[in-house]
């Protein structure tokens, strides 16, 4: 099911997400101090290119890195069938790099 | 003493080639007895039509694992007293992830094939006509093939895995515990074509660290240290700054 | 009768040292030979050789040669030994090592220097025993198997041998008849040459060590073939086999020598040393030493509570015990002994069979086409083998053998002509115990291991093996008129053991015969009314062939090719220096 | 069929990561949907927020929170198994991910309130 390639490309964007992750999870338990408001949340991210790459190549780890995961998952649990399995991922790829970015530019730009 | 014998409550999954049924059977308990030494009564004494498979007796062969209370074990090796509780209940039942072919015999075909398509024999870099190689026993590579050479092919960490279950085509740790014994040996000249095979789709990045094998391996060996050595091995050999894992 | 047709080049019965060489070698001569193993389990996990604990006896370090072991064999086989086929077996045995050691990756152990670490074996002047850990035998068997499975060998795993079938015009092997266990259908498979390796396997005693799926089919089939064997009653015990206890497959199962070694004791059943009362080095004497005293103690009333007496540990510290003999102490500790500190019951077992066929040193027999090797040949051990000649032998032969049998069917147009009529009486007499009514087989096999072990045991005499011969001649009758119940021939266990039972008897009853025909007292066989060694100018070896339903058994003497009784190959010099290894 | 096989802590650690990493894959896309809104302006985003208010969206949101720290903290057990040499206990180690995990799952849920 899965080569040293997508291995590689899986482990690859898990090591990349670990400072991402790390810094949105302390991020969010400061912002959420006592709620969260749009306005706060945009103040902070609106117009910011750092913050722009930030999330923007967050979207992209974790998509490729869940779509590999999924498709793995979806072989050993569900379809035993690796065409379907490689096709159900990419579209979940495709899903989350789309709906990702365009949170992305909707928040920061 | 005779009047108040005890037996055990044997419940054993059949497999006769068609159908699968189960049967249950009274066995006299005795002071020294293994799992293989119940089936054997039972054959014996109550029901010849039972099928198991052993050889050596001793742990040496690998050849008598089964399903015991659900979960794989040697049965030479496992002293009744440590599987039953006070209810004396026993459930045996072949290995999993391997064909049946009859009641607690399976069918190891694939199991070896794997071996050999995980390039899981040595490859020769002298003749016998050379002289012995000098090799320090206490030397790094020599010291990490050893820990994981002790293998009888029981097949138990293949049929504790679930990728196996999951997987048809994954090679599964035992196959892989070998391909990484032999890369550490330094006599070998096999590494890149095995390499190749555990990078393939059947190879050793399907393994999810379940450590059902390192569990359950009767040696204590451990197979899923083994299957993540492999993973750095193949990745800086695809990494373009890597090379040799040390 | 029908039976399925298989055809091959060579082929190859059992799957031990000498089967899986064989294959290696075949192969290697020719990679397009056609090469199919028939054995009895699966593919390298039955049979002895993958339960050597011991090692590998083979002549490497500085001071060692192969003259010093040569004269160790001879000497240890008490000059019964085929001169030519020790040479051939020290000789061959630096080699061998090498092999397996550099073109086929086993792993042994080695010296801090890096140099191949050699260790003592009882019974030997050097240490020269190669060795991994005390699980030598899982080694070498889980390397030649892996080749094996990886060279394009054709496998027939859970397939029985039940005849070997000469074609009737020359005599020469057309193949073998064997039952597929798992269907429990007939296959004939035609072949050039055969090798014979099924491993002897003395499982006909009340306590044994060889694995359980050896029953000396071999021997008998090579009886009915017309061979003759020779030395049969030269079967040799090893002192310490575990007691469990009635009902279970560990009784019998072997204790290794190097707890003895090690400093451990016997006690009797009164918990008191007593092997000094025999030998002065006391537990440390020789297996056949040890046995017997063990047996004098069980026979006057000692024994320990299951019938043995005790080996102990514990006064060397059971810490160091269970870290110096770490996987017997777990053997024991699943099974529910305390080995480092407690007391372990023990008793003599069945270990191995010095006698077999009659062969060449390059493994031919009488019958051309038919060779034979590893525990199935006798000659090479005369009246004990030494621990660690066992692998040494049926690696060098059953290597012989490939190369022998890769040259012998380059010259070969055809296959022989199979003899048909052969094949249906032997269909036949397989089939006979399923058209009787089924009684106990277990109860036969259970006399029959009890008579072995009292009357054709450890210590013999003459009325002892007479009443033996009358009690197996009369099981005998009793198998025949005893059948099995379950009908059906796919996975009938019961059915094999009916089969094995009959390879027994036969054999038990040969082994008794020459053990009567020899009234002396060489290694493993020990006469009471005997209890001289003999004359060793004068000395013979036991011959047992079968002819119009009768064993005759025969006496031969022995040649010394190489060196004669009071002899030696050694100068005075090499004879003084009794040698470590570094 | 006895699963009993499946009864030691790393089985159940593989299965807790599995889940977690799933769960996060469909979860991913309602988060950004969510986050897209803001295209729509800061209204909308607003409502979306308020929603998450609710008392169970809350809970929810702290469950995802475990979910994220469980299978990161799973992630680093694994990575070292996989990439470093370091023969560390993995039952402990996937015990103490996983309490770690909790903790900070704690730790949210206290600054949400
Ligand atoms: C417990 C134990 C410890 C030992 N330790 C040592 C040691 O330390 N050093 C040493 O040198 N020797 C030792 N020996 C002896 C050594 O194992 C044997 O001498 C040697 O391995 C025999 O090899 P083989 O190839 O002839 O037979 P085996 O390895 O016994 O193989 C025989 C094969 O023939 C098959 N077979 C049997 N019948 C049939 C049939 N009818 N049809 C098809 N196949 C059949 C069997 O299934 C098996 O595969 C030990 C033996 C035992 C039992
Ligand atoms: C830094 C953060 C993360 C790390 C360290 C990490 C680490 C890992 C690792 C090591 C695996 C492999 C497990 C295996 O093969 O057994 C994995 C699998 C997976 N991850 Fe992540 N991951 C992270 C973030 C994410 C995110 C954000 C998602 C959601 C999209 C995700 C979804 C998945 C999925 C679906 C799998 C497959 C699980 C399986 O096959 O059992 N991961 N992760
Ligand atoms: S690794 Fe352990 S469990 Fe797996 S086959 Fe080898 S001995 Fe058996
Ligand atoms: S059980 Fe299977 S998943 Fe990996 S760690 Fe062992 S091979
Ligand atoms: S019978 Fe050989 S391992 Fe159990």
């Amino acid at each position: 099911m899965i080569d040293a390639r997508l291995y590689l490309l899986q482990r690859l964007t898990a090591i990349a997400m670990l400072p991402l992750i790390a810094t949105h999870l302390i991020l969010m338990i400061f912002a959420i101090n006592g709620g969260l408001t749009a306005e706060e949340i945009l103040g902070r991210t609106q117009g910011s290119i750092g913050w722009a790459l930030f999330y923007g190549s967050f979207v992209l780890f974790a998509a490729v890195h869940g779509a590999i995961g999924f498709r793995t998952i979806l072989y050993e649990w569900f379809i035993p069938n690796s065409r379907v399995c490689s096709i159900a991922s990419i579209a979940l790829l495709i899903t989350l790099i789309g709906l990702g970015l365009r949170a992305v530019y909707a928040v920061t730009l | 003493m005779k009047t108040k014998a005890k037996h055990l409550q044997v419940t054993i999954d059949r497999f006769d080639g068609e159908s699968h049924y189960q049967t249950t059977h009274e066995v006299p308990t005795r002071d020294n007895q293994t799992v293989l030494d119940v089936v054997t009564w039972i054959q014996q004494h109550d029901d010849p039509t039972l099928s198991y498979r052993f050889a050596c007796r001793v742990g040496m062969c690998g050849s008598c694992a089964m399903n015991i209370n659900g979960e794989p074990k040697w049965s030479c090796r496992t002293h009744v007293n440590k599987v039953v509780d006070s209810g004396l209940k026993l459930t045996i039942s072949p290995l999993r992830n391997m064909p049946i072919l009859r009641d607690l015999s399976v069918d190891m075909t694939q199991f070896f094939d794997k071996w050999t398509q995980a390039v899981g024999y040595f490859v020769p870099t002298k003749t016998k006509d050379d002289p012995l190689p000098a090799i320090l026993p206490d030397s790094r590579d020599r010291a990490k093939a050893n820990q994981s050479i002790e293998c009888i092919n029981c097949g138990i960490c293949y049929s504790a895995c679930d990728v196996v279950a999951a997987n048809d085509a994954y090679l599964g740790p035992a196959a892989l515990n070998r391909a990484w014994t032999l890369m550490n040996d330094e006599r070998d000249g096999g590494s890149k074509e095995r390499l190749e095979a555990v990078s393939s789709d059947a190879g050793c990045h399907n393994c999810h660290s379940q450590h059902g094998c390192s569990t359950y391996c009767p040696n204590l060996l451990a197979p899923a240290t083994s299957i993540a050595g492999l993973k750095r091995q193949t990745l800086l050999n695809v990494l373009p700054w890597g090379s040799r894992d040390d | 009768m029908t039976y399925q047709t298989i055809t091959t080049d060579i082929l190859i019965l059992g799957s031990g040292g000498a089967g899986l060489f064989a294959a290696l070698h075949a192969k290697k001569q020719n990679p397009n030979l056609s090469v199919t193993i028939a054995v009895k389990g699966l593919l390298g996990k039955c049979g002895c050789t993958r339960m050597v604990q011991g090692g590998y006896n083979v002549a490497l370090a500085p001071g060692d040669s192969v003259e010093r072991h040569f004269m160790d064999t001879i000497e240890g086989g008490k000059w019964l030994p085929h001169q030519e086929m020790a040479w051939t077996l020290c000789k061959t045995a630096p080699e061998r090592i090498r092999e397996l050691e550099n073109e086929l990756g086993c792993f042994f152990d080695r010296n801090p220097d890096g140099s191949i670490h050699q260790k003592a074996f009882a019974g030997q002047t050097f240490d020269r025993t190669v060795h991994k850990g005390d699980l030598t035998g899982i080694e070498i068997i889980g390397r030649l198997m892996e080749q094996v499975h990886a060279r394009g060998v054709q496998k027939l795993e859970e397939h029985r041998a039940i005849e070997l079938i000469r074609s009737t015009s020359d005599g020469r092997i057309a193949g073998v008849l064997m039952i597929d266990m798992r269907s429990g259908e007939f296959i004939v498979v035609r072949a050039k040459a055969v090798l014979m390796a099924t491993g002897g396997g003395p499982t006909m005693y009340r306590y044994h060590t060889p694995s359980g799926d050896k029953s000396m089919d071999g021997l008998a089939m090579a009886l009915r073939a017309g061979l003759t064997l020779r030395d049969m009653e030269m079967v040799q015990f090893h002192p310490t086999g575990l007691l469990g206890g009635e009902g279970t497959r560990m009784t019998g199962t072997v204790l290794e020598e190097g707890l003895r070694g090690a400093g451990g004791h016997l006690l009797n059943g009164q918990k008191e040393r007593f092997m000094f009362k025999y030998d002065e080095r006391g537990e440390r004497a020789t297996r056949d030493i040890v046995s017997r005293g063990i047996y004098e103690e069980m026979r006057s009333g000692h024994a320990s509570p299951l019938g043995g007496v005790y080996i102990s540990m514990g006064h060397l510290g059971p810490e160091t015990v269970a870290k110096k003999f770490a996987g017997m102490v777990k053997r024991c500790a699943d099974c529910g002994f305390d080995l480092a500190g407690g007391l372990v019951e023990v008793v003599p077992t069945a270990h191995y069979l010095m006698g077999g066929v009659i062969v060449s040193p390059d493994t031919r027999t009488e019958v051309p086409g038919l060779f034979v090797a590893g525990e199935d040949a006798g000659g090479a051990h005369g009246s004990n083998r030494l621990g660690g000649n066992g692998v040494a032998n049926s690696t060098v032969f059953g290597g012989i053998a490939g190369d022998e049998m890769a040259k012998e069917v380059a010259s070969i147009a055809s296959h022989a002509e199979l003899d048909t009529q052969g094949i249906d009486r032997a269909m036949e007499r397989a089939l006979y115990p399923l058209s009787l009514n089924g009684g106990s087989i277990h109860e036969i096999r259970e006399d029959l291991l009890n008579t072995m072990w009292e009357h054709v045991g450890v210590m013999r005499t003459a009325d002892a093996l007479q009443r033996g011969l009358t009690k197996i001649r009369a099981l005998r009758l009793e198998l025949q008129s005893t059948g099995v119940a379950l009908k059906a021939r796919s996975f009938n266990m019961a059915w094999h053991e009916w089969l094995n039972l009959e390879s027994l008897i036969e054999t038990s009853e040969v082994i008794c015969l020459s053990a009567i025909a020899r009234d002396n007292s060489r290694g493993a066989h020990f006469r009471e009314d005997f209890p001289e060694a003999g004359d060793f100018e004068s000395s013979f070896f036991t011959t047992a062939t079968l002819a119009n339903s009768q064993y005759d058994v025969g006496r031969r003497p022995v040649e010394f090719t190489r060196v004669k009784p009071g002899e030696s190959l050694l100068t005075s010099e090499e004879l003084e220096t009794e040698g470590a290894a570094t | 069929m006895m699963m009993k096989h499946r009864s030691h802590p790393l089985w159940k650690a593989f299965v807790v990561h599995r889940i977690s990493g799933l769960a996060l894959a469909l979860f991913l896309p309602i988060h950004f949907i969510v986050l897209g809104l803001a295209l729509e302006g800061a209204e909308s985003l607003n409502s979306a927020l308020r929603f998450s208010e609710l008392p169970f969206v809350k809970a929810a949101e702290v469950f995802l929170v475990l979910l994220l720290a469980v299978h990161l903290l799973g992630g680093i057990r694994i990575l070292i198994l996989e990439l470093t040499q370091l023969s560390w206990d993995q039952r402990a180690l996937s015990r103490s991910a996983f309490g770690l995990s909790v903790a900070i799952a704690g730790i949210f849920l206290w600054s949400a309130v």
